[in-house]
């Protein structure tokens, strides 16, 4: 893929991942999913930008919040709405659902139910990486909130001292759950951290898809170099609620509106436009593409059969 | 008689405690004006204000352990880690400070302080979200554990285990913070170590806690119609655990079972098992002790699975029948 | 036969699967060249390099993070906690992350890594070095549980627990570190899941592992000239156990004492009783299955405080007349 | 006490830890303790002169290479020895030992075995003096091998958010047991961290026990006053190993040799005698006393008893 390719693409799995996120949240409103979920709309720039960035062979950790990264790092997205529906034909056979995506031959090594839960896999598999030499990174995604889990702290450390090839990739919404970030940390930019460690640190915003996938291109170049880690710090936004149950008490309605016109989405059409990448006409098509594959995904989840009861007991152990 | 919720009862319980004494205060993720993952602590901020509930950031590690070092300096803080699954980053804090300070220091400080974390599966939030781990906590010198099954209890204990001098892991149930039950207006406590029956009978005595309880319950109204008679035994807090009632229960039938939802393979049915087997009730046993608990896998999260994953009612029949066929 | 340490074959073993496999390497704090806390690991810094021999920082989260990371991704690493204790830091790696992966992932990631940490009381080193927590890795599905009595089983099982696919948690013993055995000079390996039977007998079967091994032998040994036959099994591996290995034995002796040395309630004893109270050994009692485990105490500084906190052979002795004596 | 005597008090906490050290590293090379211990040996400045600039109300949480933290606290030299041995007298009735020496009501909240265990300990407790309001502080002492626990960060990001009265004083001896600083963490300076949680960071001279307690002062003063915590990197080195069982490999005899040179005993002697706040005589005299007071405590503790084997069972819960 050229770069104009990649915009394209990228485009394309920004809208799957919108689409896919409705999707999702009408199914929870209307009670057909068991289970929780937390969204990503509005983030999308954040978590597909970035790693359309890398290469196909490279390894990410996703988080809690991972619809949008793990459609960036490209997936199948029949298994992954089959996975969400609990169905026998998902990426886990139905036995992790939203918070659990993992194609680990695909370099996704999973989203994580632990806040800050990744970090340490993720150190961990690019000393794979620098052990085997591959030439391949790793990139580590988590929210303003894991910024302060000793998780991360101690997983940046040894990624510096080790100068483990990893991106360690910040998507700052400005709340963990309801805890605003004025609040739960004492300083303006979490990218301050970096300095703690060694190691460079930028920041990025996060609802510019284009300005995303240069940074962490830059960023894997430095990595993959051997130069040890770097922190990126994308700021964004979530507009939906933390997960399906969230009245957002903490947030005002202002707020959100301000974002809302921020759209990732939106601002890469605009860009895409402008830039004679896309037109209208096709541009559209993607979007229209994009739905159509997630009602396919839906169809293929919903004519998949259940887990038999009988797996319950396997995949314990190898 | 009124009847409120598990959720209620808790916060009721917190509240009361809150007025009557200044020391108590509350700390947990969104605790505050969100009003806790499961809604347990709403209003609360409302009332008592930010300085005595407070949001911590996502850091249980310091959560637990800031709750040791005020509860040591005389505070008696209530903290949350918001899914008993996330306990597993305050272990130094909960093992190693809170539970040995008192015996490392000989006996000269106290750690008056109560972890509450909200247990159990059933929730479809999948293997990192619904674990049972109050073993764990059971095999710690120096803390106490409660496990409620009730919303009476679940007050009753709770203001017990605020006002006790130890470190106390409260584990609460995500499934019954919505269940109703009675709980009297005027206030209560109930002692932490104190067995309740919760049901009366004489073949078989079945020992169980937290939210297998209602199941067992469930079986053994089913089965008096069998003409099978039940004894239920709800010890409610495993660490200081009420031996004497259940093994006045077993001398009695002669027969018991233990369930838990908690995964079977060293899990807290063992204990019990044991210290059936250890008291004088062993003469008396027609049959042995089985344990009916959660299947020995991570919570998967399909529904369906994730329910096969959990004692259900015809299993707990099952092995009464089991036990009254020998 | 050569006679070496349980520290040099736990050494031989790392060395031999270093050699055999490139994917093998080591971490943890300090094993490099200062040869790690024990000595365990001397030399292999010097012979593997520093890329294979890692010393890390006092980060015992992400030791094992890294670890269950570097696993899922085709390495073979060999973490060390330098105590058990310490293992209470790495609980959400170990339990959140390592052992669900492969579960949670439907089938689909394996993570073949091992955690060793040695464990145990005996030192003076009090409270918070002196832990045996073997139980609540066992109440772990996922996770694979080892914890051997001698050179020849330290060798032959961390072997096989290196070529396991599965998270391991290698429970070794501080007190045997300097002990010598008989360790055969010829490759071999010991699979996990089958019990070691260290003494053939008739009239007790006990049920040991670890350090409380040698005591019980002694016991043995001792009970033999009042005419008193006991089998001694060590499982070896705790989970999986070799059920069959230990209720043949008791359905053979009728009576059966488990020791261990970590304190009592919430033991793993709790799961050995139970196991052979379900099984068909239960019509075989003729006593009651007793426990003779670590008092329910904090481990104290003091060397007298500290040794009777502690299963004695003298009381190992009791139980076993106490179990004759039905 | 005015300044004066406090320095003059200072220098006698230093030579008590001193004599108390060396009697301590005499009976571990005799085999005549049990377990382990980890001595201050060249740290002096650090643990007495730091906690000298509190006010005796305050709080400490030590570590386990505590020895001279406690005895800059003030403390009951016989009982702390009687600890040492294991007696019943001993400040835990013998349950500690070395690495669990605590006096709760003169606010030492105890040594602690475990490498980062004190820092949720010491926010806890400055929890309590802002709800209390009571005007005290707490100072939490750890080592720079420390710095990389999670609970570090996690602690001292609590603290800053809360504004809580806490000294984070960071014993930097250079090296966590074998692992130089140069290779555990990726910078310079310990206190480079004070800004990842947006709070005031200061570096002092360990060896000099005059600017500790400057340092100390000033930071106290601040952090009464509510504006939050502080962190306070103390550079020293200890002299002798990590624990009773180091053969040193991973140092050099000349590196221990120059730091040697920078005894801060020695150094602060010298300071005392210059600016005229001692003779020569009472110097010595201070110095004889120390380990006079210290063979002292020796006898009271080897005439104590061992505690009574039923004390066992005591003292678990309250
Ligand atoms: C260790 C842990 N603590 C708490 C939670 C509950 N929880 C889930 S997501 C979340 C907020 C995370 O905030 P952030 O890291 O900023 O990510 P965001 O949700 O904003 O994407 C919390 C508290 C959890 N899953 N894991
Ligand atoms: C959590 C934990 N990990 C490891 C150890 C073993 N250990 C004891 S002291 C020490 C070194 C601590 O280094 P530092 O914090 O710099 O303090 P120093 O010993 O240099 O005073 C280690 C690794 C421990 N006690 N606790
Ligand atoms: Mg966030
Ligand atoms: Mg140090």
């Amino acid at each position: 893929m050229d770069e104009k390719e990649k915009m394209v693409e990228m485009y394309k799995r920004m809208n799957e991942a919108r689409s896919f996120e409705e999707k999702v949240s009408f199914f929870f409103a209307r009670g057909m999913v068991h289970g929780t979920t937390h969204l990503s709309v509005g983030e999308e720039a954040s978590g597909v930008a970035s790693c359309m960035a890398l290469e196909a062979y490279d390894l990410i950790t996703s988080t809690h919040r991972g619809h949008s990264q793990v459609i960036g790092k490209g997936i199948d997205l029949n298994k992954m709405m089959a996975e969400l529906l609990g169905k026998a034909t998902g990426y886990c056979k139905g036995k992790g659902g939203s918070m659990h995506i993992a194609d680990i031959k695909a370099g996704n090594l999973g989203a994580n139910g632990v806040v800050g839960g990744g970090h340490g896999i993720a150190v961990g598999a690019a000393l794979t990486q620098k052990l085997k030499k591959t030439g391949k990174i790793v990139l580590c995604f988590f929210g303003d909130g894991a910024a302060n889990e000793g998780s991360f702290h101690e997983a940046v450390n040894l990624a510096s001292i080790w100068r483990l090839p990893v991106i360690f990739f910040c998507e700052n919404n400005f709340y963990g759950m309801s805890m605003p970030l004025s609040k739960h940390m004492n300083i303006k930019d979490i990218v301050k951290r970096a300095e703690a460690y060694g190691i460079p640190g930028y920041i990025v915003d996060g609802n510019d898809a284009v300005a995303v996938y240069r940074k962490v291109k830059e960023a894997a170049e430095y990595v993959r170099s051997g130069k040890g880690p770097v922190l990126i710090e994308s700021k964004t936004y979530r507009w939906l609620g933390h997960s399906k149950s969230d009245a957002n008490v903490y947030r005002t309605k202002e707020e959100i509106v301000e974002w809302k016109k921020k759209c990732p989405l939106k601002r890469f059409r605009a860009y895409l436009l402008k830039e004679e990448i896309l037109t209208e006409e096709e541009a559209d098509a993607i979007e229209r593409k994009a739905k159509e594959d997630i009602e396919k995904a839906v169809e293929y989840a919903n004519n998949s059969p259940e887990p038999p009861i009988g797996t319950l007991l396997e995949d314990v152990y190898a | 008689m009124r009847e409120i919720t598990y959720a209620e009862a808790i916060r009721e319980a917190m509240s009361e405690e809150m007025r009557r004494d200044e020391n108590v205060f509350l700390m947990g993720e969104d605790v505050g004006l969100y009003g806790g993952a499961f809604g347990v602590t709403v209003g609360m901020f409302e009332e008592f204000g930010e300085e005595r509930v407070r949001d911590t950031p996502i850091s249980e590690a310091v959560i637990a352990g800031a709750a040791a070092g005020a509860a040591v300096t005389g505070m008696r803080p209530v903290a949350e880690i918001m899914f008993m699954d996330f306990t597993t980053i305050a272990m130094d804090s909960l093992v190693n400070q809170a539970a040995k300070m008192r015996y490392m220091f000989g006996g000269k400080a106290k750690v008056p302080m109560v972890l509450r974390c909200p247990a159990g599966s059933g929730t479809g939030a999948a293997a990192q979200h619904s674990q049972s781990l109050e073993a764990w906590f059971c095999h710690v010198p120096g803390l106490k554990v409660v496990a409620p099954s009730t919303p009476a209890d679940a007050k009753g204990l709770l203001k017990s285990a605020i006002r006790d001098d130890n470190p106390v892991i409260f584990v609460e149930q995500k499934l019954l913070y919505r269940k109703k039950g009675i709980v009297p207006e005027e206030e209560f406590i109930i002692p932490l170590g104190k067995a309740d029956i919760k049901r009366k009978g004489t073949d078989v005595t079945i020992i169980t806690y937290g939210r297998m309880a209602e199941s067992v319950l469930s079986a053994a109204a089913d089965m008096e119609q069998e003409g099978i008679s039940i004894e239920v035994i709800d010890p409610r807090t495993l660490v200081p655990l009420d031996r004497e009632t259940i093994i006045e229960s077993v001398i009695k039938t002669g027969r018991a079972v233990v369930v838990h939802e908690a995964v079977k393979t060293g899990g807290y049915g063992g204990e019990i098992v044991s210290a059936i087997s250890e008291s004088e009730a062993f003469d008396y046993l027609d049959a042995p002790v089985l344990r009916i608990a959660g299947k020995d896998v991570p919570i998967p999260y399909n529904p369906e699975l994730e329910k096969a994953a959990v004692p259900s009612v015809a299993e707990i029949k099952e092995a009464v029948r089991k036990v009254m066929n020998r």
